[in-house]
C-alpha cells in the first residue's frame, strides 16, 4: 500500500504544481518573482529550472494586467495559474477578477468560460503589519461565479490544485503564510481532492467549531482543550468557502446544537456572519444556543507581535467561546 | 503547448470576400470597394434602425452608437482572418457585425431574447460570439486589453499564428490597464493588434482633459512596439495599415497598434445632452464623414452606380427587417433559469 | 415655520453638493464628468459654471488615480468630494481605497487621518447589465476604517453629504440608481443629519423589517400590503451600514420578536448576514422564528428586464418571508 | 482655496544645514559636502544595525534595506524646505533619517514601540512623520504615487509653494498607478517631483523582464513633463538635479522626473536568497559604491581629512548606540488600545 512521505504544506503546493505542469501542457504558473526569484514564499523554487521561462513566467508589477492576461490566456485554451504574492495586492487586480472573470460566463449567456486558477498567500503572523497581512477569501466568497478554496492540511495544499484546474470556471485557492512551514506526513500517491465539500476533521457530540485555513490548527487545538474539560468538539474544516457546503454545517449542527465559527477575518460582514445565518436558517429549532463567532479584530494587522497576536482568533478565545455555546 | 480543437471556422453567413483576409496589402477591386461601402452602410442603417427601436423601448439600457466611426471596424476586420480573435468594447455593435456576427442574433441580443448572441443576458454593450471569435463587449473602459493580451498568449504558446485585435477608445488609454498591457505586449513579444478609436471624447470629456499627450500613437510608442496613427474616416487607410500591422504581427513581430483618428456623430450613449462640444464641430466633422466621403470617391471614380447603391441599400434594408423580425420573434428567457450560466455547472449543484 | 418644496433626490445630492462647495473653500468635487458632461446621472449638472474647473473636476479614465488623489488631497487639507460613476468601476479603485484610504490612520498610529468622501451610483433596474448593476455598499462594509452610507429618503440624500465631510476619516456614500428620480417634499431648510443611526420609517409590533437604499421603499409598500393583512410590520431603515446601528437593530426586533432583512445585494456573505448574525448574537432568546432575508439572487445582473427585475428583492417576496415569520 | 494651518515647521533635531534649501543649486561648501557624507554614512551605519537587530529579532516582518541607494535620497532631500513633503515606500529608513525624522522613533517604530514614529503600529515598511512631513512608507508598490499627486494638488489649490518629492523602484513604473498619477500630474501640472530609484531590480526580477523600455525616464516623458536620468550613485549630482527639479516646479512649472540610475547592494529583504543575480555583478557595482566614491573624491580634494571621518563615525555611532537605547527603553502599546486608530473617533463610540 502507499507509504507516507515526511513533507511541508509549501512542499505540498509545489509539488501539485509540478504535477499539474507535468499532466497538462496547457497548464503554466504566472505571477510576480515565481521565476527567477523561486517565489515570495519559496513555493515555485526550482521550478524555473525544469520547466523554463514559457511556463514558470516572471511578470512585471502589473497585478490587473497579468491577472487579466490569465483570463485571456484560459479563454484562448490554457490553463493559468496566476500567483498573486499577497492578498492585499489582489485589490489592484480586482476589476479582472470580479468584472471579467466572474462574469464573463454570463454576460456571454454561457458561451465563454473561464477556467483560470488564482492563487494567493493570505492571512497574518509574520508582523508584516497592514498592507501585506489580511484575510480576505471570505471577502471574495461573497461573489457569484468564483469558487474559493482554503487549503489547511497538507492533503489539501497537494490536492486542490488539479481539481481547481479540472474546474470550467474560475477557482481562487487561498494559503495561509502560517501554513507553508507546517510539516506532517502525507501518503506517497497523494493526489487529487474533491473541492466540494467541507470536511469533519475530529468528531465529536457537544458543540461543532466551524473554521478553515490557518485558524484549523488553533481549533483543533481548542477541541483538545475542550475534550481536557469533558466537552466533546466536533471540528468542521470548511475548505470550500464558496459554495459553501451547507449540508455538511447543518447536519453537525443539527447533532450537536451548538456552533462557534472561527474565522480570521474581520468579524463585520464576514464568512462568519454567513455561516451564523445559514445555521439559523436551516437549523434553528435545533439550537440550544446563539452561534458564537471568534474572529479577526476589526482592525488593520498591526506590526508589533503582541497586537498582531491580539488582534487575530486564539485558542483561549474559541474555547471561551465553546463554553459560552454549553452555558458555562 | 498545444491541446484543445482549433478555433472555430467563420459562419457561412459571414459576408467575407473570396481574396485571402491575410494579404499584406488591400487588392482595391471594385467588388472589395462595393464590399467596404456596403458593411459601413450595413452598421449606420442598422444603428439608425436601433435607435428608433430604442425609442419603442424595445431596446433598453446603455445604448452606444458607432455612427461615424465605421471605417475603422470596417477597414480592420478586412484585414482579419477566421483564426484571428476580437475583443471590443461596449459601443461593438459595428464590430460584430463587421466581424460577421449575424444580425439576427445581435439585434435579438439587443432586445434580449434568449435568441441573442449572449442569449440576451448583455444586451448592447456584451456581444459575444464564439463562432466568429467574438470575445465582447466588456462595458469596462480597458478592461478588455488585458485579455486580449492573454488570447495573444495562449495563440502565442499554443502555436497557433492568429491575431488579437483589440478595440477601444482613446479614453481607455488613461487607465492603468492600458499600460500595463502594452507594456506586457511588447516584453512577451505578444500577437496582438490594439486599435485605439481616438474620437476625440470619453463621454463628454475632451481629449485635452484627458491626455497629457493626445496623439496616442505616441504614447504607444513609448512601450517600444510600432505605432501609427491613420484616417480613421478612410476606410481603405484602415483597411491597408491593419493589413500591414496584422501581416507584422503573424510573422512573429510582436504588438502594434493603430491610433484612428475618428469622430462619434452622435451622442455617447441615449443619455446624452452633448452640452460638452458644439454643434459647429460636429458638423465639420460630418463633412469628412467616411461613408459620405468614400461614396463621392466611389462615385467620382465611376465604381459606384446609382443602380449599385439601390441595391445594397435594399440588401441592407431586407436584412435588417429579417433581424426586426427575428428579434420580435425571439422568446423570453424562463425566469427558472434565472440563475443559470453563473457556473458552468448545472445551477442546483453549485447554489452558494 | 420651515416651508416645504417639490425636489428629487437627484436634485437633492445636487444641493447638498453646492452647499458645501459654498460652506466650505477646500471642498471640491472631483470624478469622471462631473463637469462639462454634468455628470452622468446629471447629478452635478450646472456646478461648473458656478464653481469653475478647479473645484468641479473631470478627470480621465483614471480611477485608481484620482481616488489616490482624492486621499493626497485630504491629507493635504482639502475636503475632496471624490465620484465613483458606477460601484462597479470602483473595483479599479479598491487598492486606493483599502489599502490607503482606509488603513493610512491606522498605519501612521493616528497621525494622518484621510477626510475623504466618497460618492457612487449603486444598484440594477435600469437593464445596464453585468458590469453596471451591482450592489456592493454591504460588501464594503466590511472594511474598518470606511464609514459607508446609503441614504435613501430626500433628507438623507441633501443631509448626509455635509456631515460627512465633517468627519476625519473616509466616508462613502452610495447613491441607489433608482432613487434619482424619486420626487417629494422637502423642508426648505433641510440640512445635515446625523450618520450614525439607524431610522425607523414606520412603526409596527409584528415583525421588524430590516432595509436600506433602493430597497427602502418596496419594503415600505411590502409593509402595507402586510397592514391590509393585518400584520403590523416596523421599518427599519439601517441609514449606515458601517458601523452598524446595532442598538436601534436590537431594540426593534427584541420587541417585535421576529425579522426580516432587505438587501439588494447578493445573498451570501452580504449584510444581511451580517444583520442576521448581530440579531442571533443579540436577541437570540427574543427570538420567535429564524430572521430572514429576502436578498439579490446570486447572479450578475442579466440585461433582460424580466430577469434583471426577478433578480431582485420584490414586495411579493418581502410580504412572504414576513409572513413565514409569524408562520403564515 | 485656503483653510488650515500651514505645514509644520522642522524639528530641531533635523540635521540641516543653514543655507536655503529652495536654492537653485548647491552651494559647495566643504561644510555642505562633508553634511552630505556624514548623512549617507548615517544611514547605511544605522541600517547595519538594523540588519544585526534583525538577527536577533528584535527587529520583524520584512525589513528592505537600502544599501547602496543613500546617495539618492541625501541629495534629494538637501534640496526640500520644511514644507515640502515626502512619500516613500517599503524600502524607505533612508528617506525618514534624512529627511529628519528622528532616528530615534525610527528605530522604536522598527522594533514595535509605541514611542515608534507610527507608535508601532507601522514598522519597517509604514514611517511616517507629521513634523516633517513624511506620509509613509507604503508597502503597496506605485500606492503612494497618487497620494503624492494628492498632496500636491492640495498645495496647488491652497496656494502652497510646496513641492511633494515622491520615491519609488523602477518597479513601480509597470504599475498601473505610475500610468495614471503621470498624466494627472502632467495633465493638471501639479507640483510633485517623482524621484525613480532604478536599482535595476524588482525583488527577483531584472529590469529587462519587467519593462519593453528600460530607460525609465523616456516613459516618464512621454507624458509631456521634463525627465532626466541622473547617476544615483553621485550624491552630488543627486543633489543639484532636484535643486533644478525642485526650483522649475516651485515656480509652476509641473511635475518633473528623476529616473536615479542605482543598485541595492544587499538582498531584496531578509528573506531573499539572490538567485537572480552574479556575485560580480554586485561586486562591480559595489566599486561604485556612493559612499566609497563620494569618500575617496573628499580625501584626493583634500576636503576630508582622517579626523573628520573620526568624528562623524563617532557622531553617528552614538547617535545610534542613543536610538537602540531609546527603542529598547521604549514600552509596548496596551493591549486593550488595539481597536484604536482604526477611526478617529474614540474606539468604544465606533465599535462596527
Ligand atoms: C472603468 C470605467 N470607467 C468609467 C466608465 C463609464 N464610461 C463608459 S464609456 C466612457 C468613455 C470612454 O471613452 P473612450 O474610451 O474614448 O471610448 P468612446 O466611448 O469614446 O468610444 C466612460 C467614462 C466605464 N464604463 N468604465
Ligand atoms: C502591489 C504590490 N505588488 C507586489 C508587491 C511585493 N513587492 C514588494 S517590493 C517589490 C519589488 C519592487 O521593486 P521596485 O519598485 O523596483 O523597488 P525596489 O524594491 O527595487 O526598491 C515587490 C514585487 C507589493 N509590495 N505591492
Ligand atoms: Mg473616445
Ligand atoms: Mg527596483
Amino acid at each position: 500500500m502507499s507509504t507516507a512521505l515526511e513533507t511541508t504544506y509549501r512542499e505540498c503546493v509545489r509539488e501539485a504544481i509540478r504535477d499539474a505542469l507535468q499532466r497538462d501542457p496547457r497548464v503554466f504558473l504566472m505571477g510576480e518573482d515565481v521565476g527567477h526569484y523561486g517565489g515570495c514564499y519559496a513555493v515555485s523554487k526550482g521550478l524555473l529550472a525544469e520547466f523554463g521561462e514559457e511556463r514558470i513566467r516572471d511578470t512585471p508589477l502589473s497585478e490587473n494586467g497579468f491577472t487579466g492576461i490569465g483570463i485571456g490566456a484560459a479563454l484562448g485554451g490554457l490553463r493559468p495559474i496566476v500567483e498573486i504574492m499577497t492578498v492585499n495586492f489582489s485589490f489592484l487586480a480586482l476589476d479582472q477578477i470580479i468584472n471579467n472573470a466572474a462574469t464573463l460566463l454570463h454576460m456571454s449567456g454561457g458561451a465563454f468560460n473561464v477556467p483560470l486558477v488564482i492563487r494567493m498567500a493570505t492571512g497574518a503572523g509574520r508582523q508584516l503589519a497592514a498592507q501585506h497581512s489580511h484575510s480576505m477569501e471570505g471577502w471574495y466568497a461573497h461573489i457569484p461565479g468564483l469558487r474559493v478554496l482554503t487549503p489547511a492540511t497538507l492533503e489539501d495544499a497537494r490536492g486542490m490544485l488539479w481539481t481547481a484546474l479540472e474546474d470550467p470556471d474560475p477557482v481562487l485557492i487561498f494559503e495561509h503564510v502560517m501554513l507553508y512551514n507546517r510539516a506532517g506526513s502525507l501518503a506517497a500517491d497523494a493526489g487529487p481532492v474533491d473541492i466540494e465539500r467541507a470536511a469533519v476533521r475530529r468528531e465529536g457530540g457537544d458543540v461543532t467549531l466551524l473554521t478553515y485555513g490557518g485558524a484549523l490548527h488553533k481549533t483543533l487545538e481548542a477541541a483538545e482543550a475542550l475534550a481536557a474539560e469533558g466537552i466533546s468538539a466536533e471540528v468542521v474544516d470548511l475548505r470550500v468557502l464558496r459554495p459553501l457546503d451547507e449540508a455538511t454545517i447543518v447536519a453537525s449542527v443539527a447533532r450537536t446544537r451548538r456552533a462557534v465559527v472561527v474565522d480570521e477575518g474581520w468579524r463585520s460582514g464576514g464568512v462568519s456572519a454567513e455561516i451564523a445565518t445559514r445555521i439559523m436558517e436551516r437549523a434553528f429549532w435545533e439550537l440550544d444556543a446563539p452561534v458564537e463567532r471568534v474572529c479577526g479584530a476589526e482592525v488593520p494587522i498591526p506590526y508589533p507581535a503582541h497586537l498582531e497576536q491580539a488582534a487575530l482568533p486564539q485558542v483561549a478565545g474559541i474555547v471561551a467561546a465553546a463554553r459560552r455555546t454549553l452555558g458555562r | 503547448m498545444t491541446a484543445d480543437p482549433p478555433a472555430a471556422s467563420p459562419p457561412s453567413s459571414s459576408p467575407r470576400p473570396a481574396e485571402d483576409p491575410r494579404a499584406p496589402r488591400p487588392h482595391l477591386s471594385r467588388a472589395h470597394l462595393l464590399a467596404l461601402l456596403e458593411q459601413m452602410l450595413r452598421i449606420r442603417r442598422f444603428e439608425d434602425r436601433c435607435a428608433e427601436l430604442y425609442s419603442y423601448e424595445k431596446i433598453r439600457g446603455f445604448l452606444h452608437l458607432y455612427d461615424g466611426e465605421e471605417a475603422v471596424a470596417v477597414g480592420a476586420m478586412r484585414a482579419l482572418a477566421p483564426e484571428d480573435a476580437v475583443v471590443a468594447t461596449y459601443r461593438e455593435h459595428g464590430h460584430a457585425l463587421a466581424r460577421g456576427v449575424p444580425m439576427t442574433t445581435v439585434m435579438a441580443e439587443l432586445f434580449g431574447k434568449q435568441e441573442g448572441c449572449s442569449r440576451g443576458r448583455g444586451g448592447s454593450m456584451h456581444l459575444f460570439d464564439k463562432a466568429t471569435r467574438f470575445y465582447g463587449g466588456n462595458a469596462i473602459v480597458g478592461g478588455g486589453l488585458p485579455l486580449a493580451a492573454g488570447l495573444a498568449l495562449a495563440h502565442k504558446l499554443r502555436g497557433e499564428p492568429a491575431v488579437v485585435a483589440c478595440f477601444f477608445g482613446e479614453g481607455a488609454s488613461a487607465e492603468g490597464a492600458f499600460h500595463e498591457t502594452l507594456n506586457l505586449a511588447a516584453l512577451w513579444t505578444l500577437p496582438v493588434l490594439f486599435v485605439c478609436e481616438n474620437n476625440r471624447y470619453a463621454m463628454g470629456t475632451a481629449l485635452r482633459y484627458e491626455e497629457s499627450e493626445q496623439q496616442i500613437a505616441r504614447k504607444a510608442a513609448s512601450y517600444n512596439l510600432a505605432a501609427v496613427t491613420v484616417d480613421g474616416m478612410d476606410v481603405v487607410a484602415m483597411e491597408a495599415a491593419t493589413r500591414e500591422a496584422a501581416t507584422a504581427i503573424r510573422r512573429g513581430g510582436g504588438p502594434r497598434f493603430i491610433e484612428a483618428e475618428t469622430y462619434r456623430f452622435r451622442a455617447h450613449s441615449m443619455f446624452d445632452a452633448q452640452l460638452y462640444r458644439d454643434k459647429e464641430e460636429v458638423e465639420a466633422w460630418r463633412a469628412k464623414g467616411p461613408i459620405r466621403r468614400f461614396r463621392s470617391w466611389l462615385e467620382q471614380a465611376g465604381l459606384l452606380h446609382p443602380r449599385d447603391l439601390e441595391e445594397i441599400e435594399a440588401r441592407i434594408a431586407a436584412e435588417i427587417e429579417e433581424a426586426v423580425r427575428f428579434a420580435e420573434a425571439g422568446s423570453w428567457e424562463p425566469l427558472e433559469d434565472l440563475e443559470r450560466f453563473v457556473t458552468s455547472a448545472p445551477a442546483a449543484e453549485t447554489a452558494p
